[in-house]
């Protein structure tokens, strides 16, 4: 019992945290753009309003995967270690990670193009286009850490950092960290890496044809994501954190970072930002390998 | 040319929450924004049929509502409030952005206390608004039967509460 | 043991006897194939058992003896290839009702050369069974098809090719070992290595090359595309999943452990030459089969490629060469056979339905057959590597194999190929099941039961082995223990890495996965209720497609679905293209052959050639 | 056993008679078959081999004789079995002239197995080389006359090197009984052994198809018709090995030891690279046997010529295989052929699913010359390998080429099965069921011993033993009479 609970928190937390990071992302972008923004709490009114409306849908195919994304999403924060705290005993291993999350990207992907707009297929294409593009960096930089570690657990990695900031995988490897923040942009489908959702170009892509719940799924799904990517990064790089609040305040950093990114660039065109992915943050990834390696 | 301004630093209408959405589907409200041709009322209405309840127009100007210095041509309508049920309308020729802003706080006031529900009239009155659309979209079929092959503007703008 | 051999034969001529009913040639399939895998079953953890046949034939100054044994490695392939076989055997049934040829009987002769690989106590027998599946393919692929005839070709001059090879390979190792058994000869070669190192590894190389050949590992990587689009659905149901192994099987119990005990140059310290060769086939098959499959437009093609990728990650899962890689690649051999017949008999459904197999000229089947695009998505998930479905526990285990060996450029050719299969499966399932359905498949239905049940089980199966990897690592490490390798026997439900902590337990990332869909879900109820609107009701820009000439398969965006990324990879692969040399090969041979036809035809220098011969002798006899 | 001269004597009789008999002809053709089967049977059964039986009681080294050991016998049966199984394709035929050469041929063959003399296997090689040119030319178009032509200059070309070796041993030795020669031959200088071995085997490699000696081989066998092409493939083709054998191998088994059997290895992979490169693009079915039996007979060549006993062993199994499998392929290539009246196998589509026991033994027997194991024919390639990988480099690249050929084979072998069972309407085509019998059993012969070798290792290895211990096995029998 006291384990359901405890997994039905974890969800919820990082719902919550992540939907406030994005209220906070659309303020702090609306200032940097000498706007005055929407309130901080504005992504929370969005969703409730998206659940209470009706909506549409094409087949079953897209309840099924709006609810596989998120549920994906939300089984691969549960392994992610917060603060230490992870929501069942497990191991937190990396790749297991790294595999759970395509599974919500999967039933995005799917739903979307269920809806049989070929807007939306288009998305999910370039979708995935990145998510190659950005996989392979990211997974360099994963490498060495393993490799210098000797363990693929997230836990045992972020816990080998403990002590002073020096000790830090973010000092001690900061190619790697530049590659992993370059990766995780395109992770999160910020811009210059945001082909896919494209708004004046392809209608805001796999977004094209969700309506009211479905819709809100999708920002759940977002809103877990950023969470999770962040936290990975936090336990990465930045050695976890003794308690809950220094851990979001630690993911907050990584996420201010992507959003002033997003807030001054424009888009790559896919194959830019596929070419560009596989140049710089792969350089700069195989770099760190060969000095973590020699 | 209104909604630029409004969205962006000068007016920035997001700060109410308001924000442009590409699609119907993510969209609650419909600005008509500007006179309707006959080509382009068959879009609006396209579009305003596949929006998810529940939904609102906004009409947008002087020629939404009575045509404006359109008002005697053969190839646009007159009030768009005849096809699809209106439920605010800004008028002036055209109007500033702070007009529109004001209309949208309306709205929402109006949603709030439960007077904007149009879409209901579209669907109980479903036959009259059909009757009035076929009338005029009539028009539009070709003379040799031919499918019309030119591209048009977009004339319709979605916003979001 | 000798009557698992005699059953498929005997139903052979049977099969041979009633070719014209197919009812009952295919109810005997089946029954042969369930006796099989009963008589698999009852054999389980007999090792000793083993049928020697001694022949009056006499090789190398001895008699020849043949013989198949109960062989643990071995088992594990026959049984679950039985299993896979059965169930693709069930689904025939239905599938055939309207088919005008009967592959049924070649059919059972492959199965009858499959078991005898896999137990194959010597060389000899090894090679026969091996060159029987050579020929019985060639005939089951073309299957009186004239359109099949070109790949079906290309595969039997490349099974043939690797059969001369492997000949010449058993002959000289059985000259330097004086035996053709296999174990025997392993420790045999191991000794040839150490002494001389250079024969010895040409000896490995040309069984390595093989082996490669049959399990399309590159530069053989392109029959499966050639074979798997024109042959019969179901077969190549089967040849997918079952057959492309029979290179595996050889690799896991020769190759493999001499090479991992050759004493040979390392490099880096992590690995000798050989092992990296291995692994190099292995990382370039499997970026170039993803690639590869991402650009294919036909689906049966498509799938080809990512068997070719699949084989690919068993490659390199061996050239770790440690236990964890190791039993991760066999893991993954099973699982393979598992999705991917899964996956093709979803394909063979479809092809069943529709007659069709162009993706962009489907669509939208998701609507009339929810239980194929069912079976269909499990098996993509599978194949993505994705917990909690099978395909994820042997990929992770290779995965832990190669970082622990600090193998990082194929750790890093896995990640590309796992997170490019990701790109293809999703065309596959977009282009197929979802989008738009043209008005032509309006009247498709869903498959007839027969063909339904055991795309079922096939879903539970798939589910059970990801959820409970035990069901497939039991047996393996119980396997491999009787060989001889020192490994545990797995629990039900952890699979342990070869790095610190690594230990997962597939249950937990089950519950997980459930616990997040509970959740999701209950999000999902939370919100208001949907409508659901017809296909075609779809956001446009204001616009009718329909008064613009678009219908549903204009609409779907599948033909050219990754064209950005296509354009990147073109030039690359246009310049390593293994294809081209395989064609000139091809037309030097009938370039050559029009020349001798020539030669023939006119004949005026019959004497003249004849002189030339005689002067060739006296050269030879009296002058060098 | 002095009766054995029947075995030539009667079919030349027949063939005086033939002028005369008409329409009994064809049963005169039985008969005389029947009697040269049941008679070597009869021979085979009697348990008195080996003999010698010295014609007008003239002794060995002196007089001519016929030897019968167990080549002798397996060879002559062999013969007499493609004899009576050729016959079973001639019908329709009226003319005197074909049965007078079919009983030259019948009893010119039985002579080259039988006989013990060099100068008399001469004058029997000579007759049925005329008689299968008369054969050839029978269906007397331009094509076939001009095969004939070929095959007879090409002959008698390679007849005057026979002669002329044959005068030199006869000068050099003063004999031309073969053991006698095998005996004294050790005694001549190199060169002269050489001189007389090349010569010979320029004469005889025309008969045995090896290149450059061969290029009568595809035009005869496209010009002629089935039944004579079942003669030159069984009757002579059979002969022609037998002789290589005897001669090669007992009577000149020092030819290893020099230069020529490189050549010989050379010559030989060169035959099976042309023969089977030339047959992957050809359409008519009987120039691809042809080819194949050049291939064929270059595989052979490749065994005997490496010299070590397996591989020896493995030649004769390529021998069986061969012999069967082509009689298997003409008998079906007939049958077919006719029905769609064309040789071209594409014309033959779907045949093999109206008549599948025909398309099955076609396809066993191609199956076979492949080498594939479960059939005949992969005893043989396994020996010929095994044994050709242990005796050196030039050996090795001969068997790896061989098996890159090998695999051209199979591509066009199983083109032409895939297009017999391929899916045609094929209704109109009408051939009798009572066709299939002599291709099923041939071809279930082949089966068996692919699966079951032991009964036909153990005559090999008495036709081996005999190669091996010559001098005990068969100069002494000839020599020591009485």
């Amino acid at each position: 019992m006291m384990a359901v609970l405890r997994v039905f928190l974890f969800g919820i937390f990082a719902i919550f945290i992540g939907l406030l990071f994005m209220g906070i992302g659309r303020k702090v972008i609306a200032r940097i753009q000498l706007r005055y923004g929407p309130p901080f709490y504005q992504a929370f009114l969005d969703v409730g309003k998206l659940f209470a409306r009706k909506s549409i849908t094409h087949n079953f195919v897209m309840d099924l995967g709006m609810v596989m994304a998120l549920g994906g999403l939300l089984a691969t924060m549960l392994f992610v270690p917060i603060a230490g705290h992870v929501a069942v005993k497990t191991s937190t291993n990396l790749i297991v990670i790294m595999y759970l999350m395509a599974i919500g990207y999967l039933g995005m992907a799917m739903a979307v193009a269920a809806s049989g707009n070929p807007n939306a297929t288009i998305g999910v294409s370039r979708a995935l286009t990145m998510m190659l593009g950005y996989e392979v960096p990211f997974f360099t930089v994963i490498l060495g850490l393993i490799i210098v570690n000797g363990t693929s657990s997230l836990e045992l990695i972020s816990q080998s950092q403990a002590g002073s900031i020096l000790n830090w995988n973010m000092i001690k490897f900061p190619l790697a960290f530049i590659a992993a923040e370059i990766a995780l942009q395109a992770m999160m489908g910020e811009k210059p890496f945001d082909a896919m959702i494209a708004p004046a170009e392809i209608a805001s892509g796999p977004m094209v044809e969700l309506s009211g719940k479905y819709l809100g799924l999708a920002f759940l799904t977002h809103a877990v994501s950023i969470f999770v990517e962040t936290a990975i990064i936090v336990n990465l790089f930045m050695g976890g954190a003794s308690n809950i609040f220094t851990f979001v305040l630690k993911q907050f950093e990584i996420y201010l970072i992507t959003i002033f990114i997003e807030a001054v660039f424009p888009r790559f065109k896919i194959e830019q930002a596929v070419k560009f992915l596989w140049t710089v943050p792969i350089g700069i990834a195989v770099l760190q390998l060969l000095l973590i390696l020699l | 040319m209104e909604l630029p301004p409004a969205m962006t630093s000068r007016w920035d209408v997001e700060r109410f929450g308001v924000g442009p959405m590409a699609t119907p589907r993510q969209a609650d409200v419909l600005l008509v924004t500007g006179y309707v041709s006959l080509k382009t009322l068959k879009r609006i209405i396209r579009t305003y049929e596949q929006m998810p309840e529940p939904k609102w127009v906004l009409a947008f100007g002087s020629c939404t509502v009575n045509g404006g210095i359109y008002w005697d041509s053969y190839n646009t309508i007159t009030n768009l409030a005849e096809y699809i049920p209106v439920d605010i309308t800004v008028s002036g020729c055209m109007p500033r952005p702070e007009a529109v802003i004001d209309a949208l706080q309306t709205l929402m006031k109006m949603i709030q206390s439960g007077e904007a529900g149009a879409y209901k009239k579209y669907k109980e009155n479903y036959e009259y608004y059909k009757a009035n659309q076929d009338r005029v979209l009539k028009k539009t079929v070709p003379v040799l039967g031919q499918t019309p092959k030119n591209d048009l503007e977009g004339k319709d703008e979605d916003a979001k509460e | 043991m000798i009557e698992l051999l005699l059953v498929p034969l005997i139903t052979t001529l049977v099969l041979a006897f009633f070719i014209r009913y197919k009812r009952i040639t295919w109810t005997l399939f089946l029954a042969a194939n369930g006796f099989v895998l009963y008589k698999l079953y009852s054999i389980y953890g007999i090792w000793n058992l083993s049928y020697k046949v001694d022949t009056a034939y006499k090789i190398l100054g001895a008699e020849l003896t043949l013989g198949v044994s109960n062989n643990p490695i071995g088992w594990y392939f026959a049984f679950f290839s039985a299993l896979i076989t059965l169930l693709i055997s069930l689904f025939s049934i239905g599938f055939n009702k309207n088919s005008r040829s009967n592959v049924s009987v070649i059919w059972m002769l492959i199965i009858f050369s499959n078991l005898g690989i896999f137990f194959a106590q010597d060389w000899v027998t090894f090679f026969m069974m091996w060159e029987l599946m050579g020929w019985t393919s060639f005939f089951a692929i073309t299957n009186g098809k004239d359109k099949a005839l070109d790949g079906a070709k290309y595969y039997l001059a490349l099974s043939l090719f690797g059969a001369a090879l492997m000949l010449i390979a058993i002959s000289v190792l059985a000259q330097y070992t004086g035996t053709f058994q296999i174990f025997a000869s392993a420790y045999g070669l191991l000794q040839i290595i150490n002494s001389s190192t250079k024969l010895g590894i040409g000896i490995l190389l040309l069984f390595l090359t093989t082996f490669l050949i049959k399990s399309a590992i590159f530069p053989f990587y392109m029959w499966p595309q050639k074979v798997y689009s024109e042959g019969p659905e179901d077969y190549i149901t089967f040849m997918s999943s079952v057959m492309i192994k029979y290179g595996i099987y050889p690799m896991a119990i020769f190759i493999v452990p001499v090479v991992g005990s050759a004493d040979l140059p390392m490099i880096l310290n992590t690995g000798n030459v050989l092992q990296y060769t291995i692994g190099y086939l292995g990382a370039i098959s499997a970026i170039l089969g993803t690639i590869l499959a991402i650009f294919q437009t036909d689906m049966k093609k498509l799938f080809a490629y990512s068997s070719v990728a699949n084989m690919g990650y068993i490659l390199l899962g061996f050239s770790s060469m440690t236990i964890v890689g190791f039993e991760g690649s066999l893991f993954h051999v099973v699982n393979h056979m598992i999705l991917k017949a899964a996956i093709f008999l979803t394909l063979a459904a479809v092809v069943f339905r529709t007659g069709e197999s162009e993706m962009h000229k489907l669509g939208g089947l998701v609507y009339r057959m929810p239980l194929t695009f069912m079976t269909f998505l499990l098996g993509i998930i599978a194949a993505a590597g994705i917990p909690p479905l099978n395909g994820f526990g042997s990929k992770w285990m290779i995965i832990q194999a190669l970082m622990s060996k600090r193998m990082v450029v194929f750790a890093i050719a896995m990640i590309f190929a796992s997170t490019g299969a990701f790109m293809y499966l999703f065309r596959a399932l977009a282009s197929i099941f979802l989008g738009q359905l043209p008005d032509r498949y309006k009247d498709v239905k869903e498959v007839p039961p027969t063909m339904a049940i055991p795309m079922f089980i096939m879903m539970v199966i798939m589910l059970l082995t990801g959820v409970v990897p035990g069901v497939v690592m039991k047996p393996l490490t119980s396997a491999l223990k009787a060989v001889g390798y020192n490994v545990e026997v797995a629990s039900w439900t952890t699979l342990e890495g070869s790095l610190k902590n690594s230990v997962i337990d597939l249950k937990i990332v089950f519950y997980m996965f459930v616990a997040g869909v509970i959740i999701s879900a209950l999000m999902y109820f939370f919100g208001n209720k949907s409508e659901k609107v017809p296909q075609n009701d779809n956001y446009t820009a204001g616009e009718y497609p329909e008064e613009w000439g678009v219908d549903a398969d204009r609409f779907n965006y599948s033909y050219a679905f990754y064209q950005p990324f296509k354009e990147m990879f073109e030039p690359l692969l246009e310049s390593v293209s293994i294809d081209g040399f395989f064609a000139s090969i091809g037309r030097n041979f009938e370039f050559l052959s029009s020349t001798i036809q020539g030669l023939f035809k006119r004949g005026e220098g019959a004497v003249l050639l004849f002189s030339i011969g005689v002067l060739l002798l006296i050269l030879g006899g009296l002058i060098i | 056993m002095n009766s054995i001269v029947f075995l030539v004597v009667i079919p030349l009789i027949a063939a005086f008679l033939s002028l005369f008999l008409e329409k009994l002809n064809k049963l005169a053709m039985y008969i005389v078959t029947l009697f040269n089967l049941i008679f070597s049977i009869t021979v085979l059964m009697s348990g008195n081999i080996p003999f010698n039986v010295a014609i007008g009681g003239w002794r060995a080294p002196f007089g001519i004789n016929f030897v019968v050991t167990d080549i002798t016998i397996y060879f002559l049966l062999l013969v007499n079995i493609a004899a009576l199984i050729s016959i079973t394709v001639v019908n329709n035929i009226k003319e005197y002239q074909f049965y007078s050469f079919y009983f030259v041929l019948l009893a010119a063959t039985n002579g080259m197995v039988l006989t013990g003399d060099m100068f008399n296997f001469y004058l029997f090689t000579e007759l049925s080389t005329f008689a299968i040119a008369g054969l050839v030319a029978y269906k007397r178009d331009r094509l076939s006359t001009g095969a004939a032509l070929k095959f007879l200059i090409l002959s008698s070309t390679a007849s005057l090197f026979s002669l002329a070796s044959i005068g030199l041993i006869y000068k050099t030795l003063g004999t031309l009984n073969f053991a006698d020669i095998a005996l004294k031959l050790s005694k001549l200088n190199q060169a002269s052994y050489n001189l007389i071995l090349i010569l010979f085997l320029s004469s005889m490699l025309v008969e045995l198809k090896i290149f450059p000696f061969n290029l009568w081989v595809v035009k005869s066998y496209e010009g002629s018709i089935t039944s004579v092409n079942m003669f030159t493939h069984g009757m002579l083709g059979t002969a022609g090995i037998y002789g290589a054998i005897r001669i090669l191998l007992i009577v000149f088994p020092n030819m290893y030891s020099t230069n020529i059997s490189k050549v010989l290895i050379i010559l030989s992979v060169f035959t099976v690279l042309i023969g089977e490169v030339g047959a992957l693009k050809e359409k008519n079915l009987v120039k691809i046997l042809a080819f194949s039996s050049m291939a064929q007979m270059g595989v052979f060549m490749f065994g005997i010529a490496l010299g070590s006993f397996e591989s020896i062993k493995g030649a004769l199994y390529i021998v069986v295989s061969n012999y069967l499998a082509k009689l298997v392929m003409f008998l079906v290539t007939k049958q077919y052929s006719n029905a769609v009246e064309s040789k071209n196998y594409i014309d033959m589509k779907g045949l093999g699913r109206k008549y599948p026991i025909l398309a099955i033994s076609f396809t066993i027997a191609a199956l076979s010359l492949m080498g594939m194991p479960f059939f005949a024919g992969f005893w043989g390639k396994f020996s010929i390998v095994v044994s050709a990988l242990a005796l050196g480099k030039l050996s090795t690249i001969g068997i790896a080429i061989l098996l890159i050929a090998s695999v051209v084979e199979g591509v066009y072998y199983l083109r032409i099965s895939h297009t017999f069972f391929a899916e045609k309407d094929v209704n109109s085509v009408n051939i009798s069921r009572v066709y299939s019998l002599i291709p099923f059993v041939l071809a279930a012969i082949i089966l068996a011993i692919g699966i079951y070798p032991n009964f036909i290792e153990q005559i090999l290895w008495n036709v081996i033993d005999e190669i091996k211990n010559a001098p005990d096995k068969y100069i002494n029998i000839i020599l020591s009479l009485k």
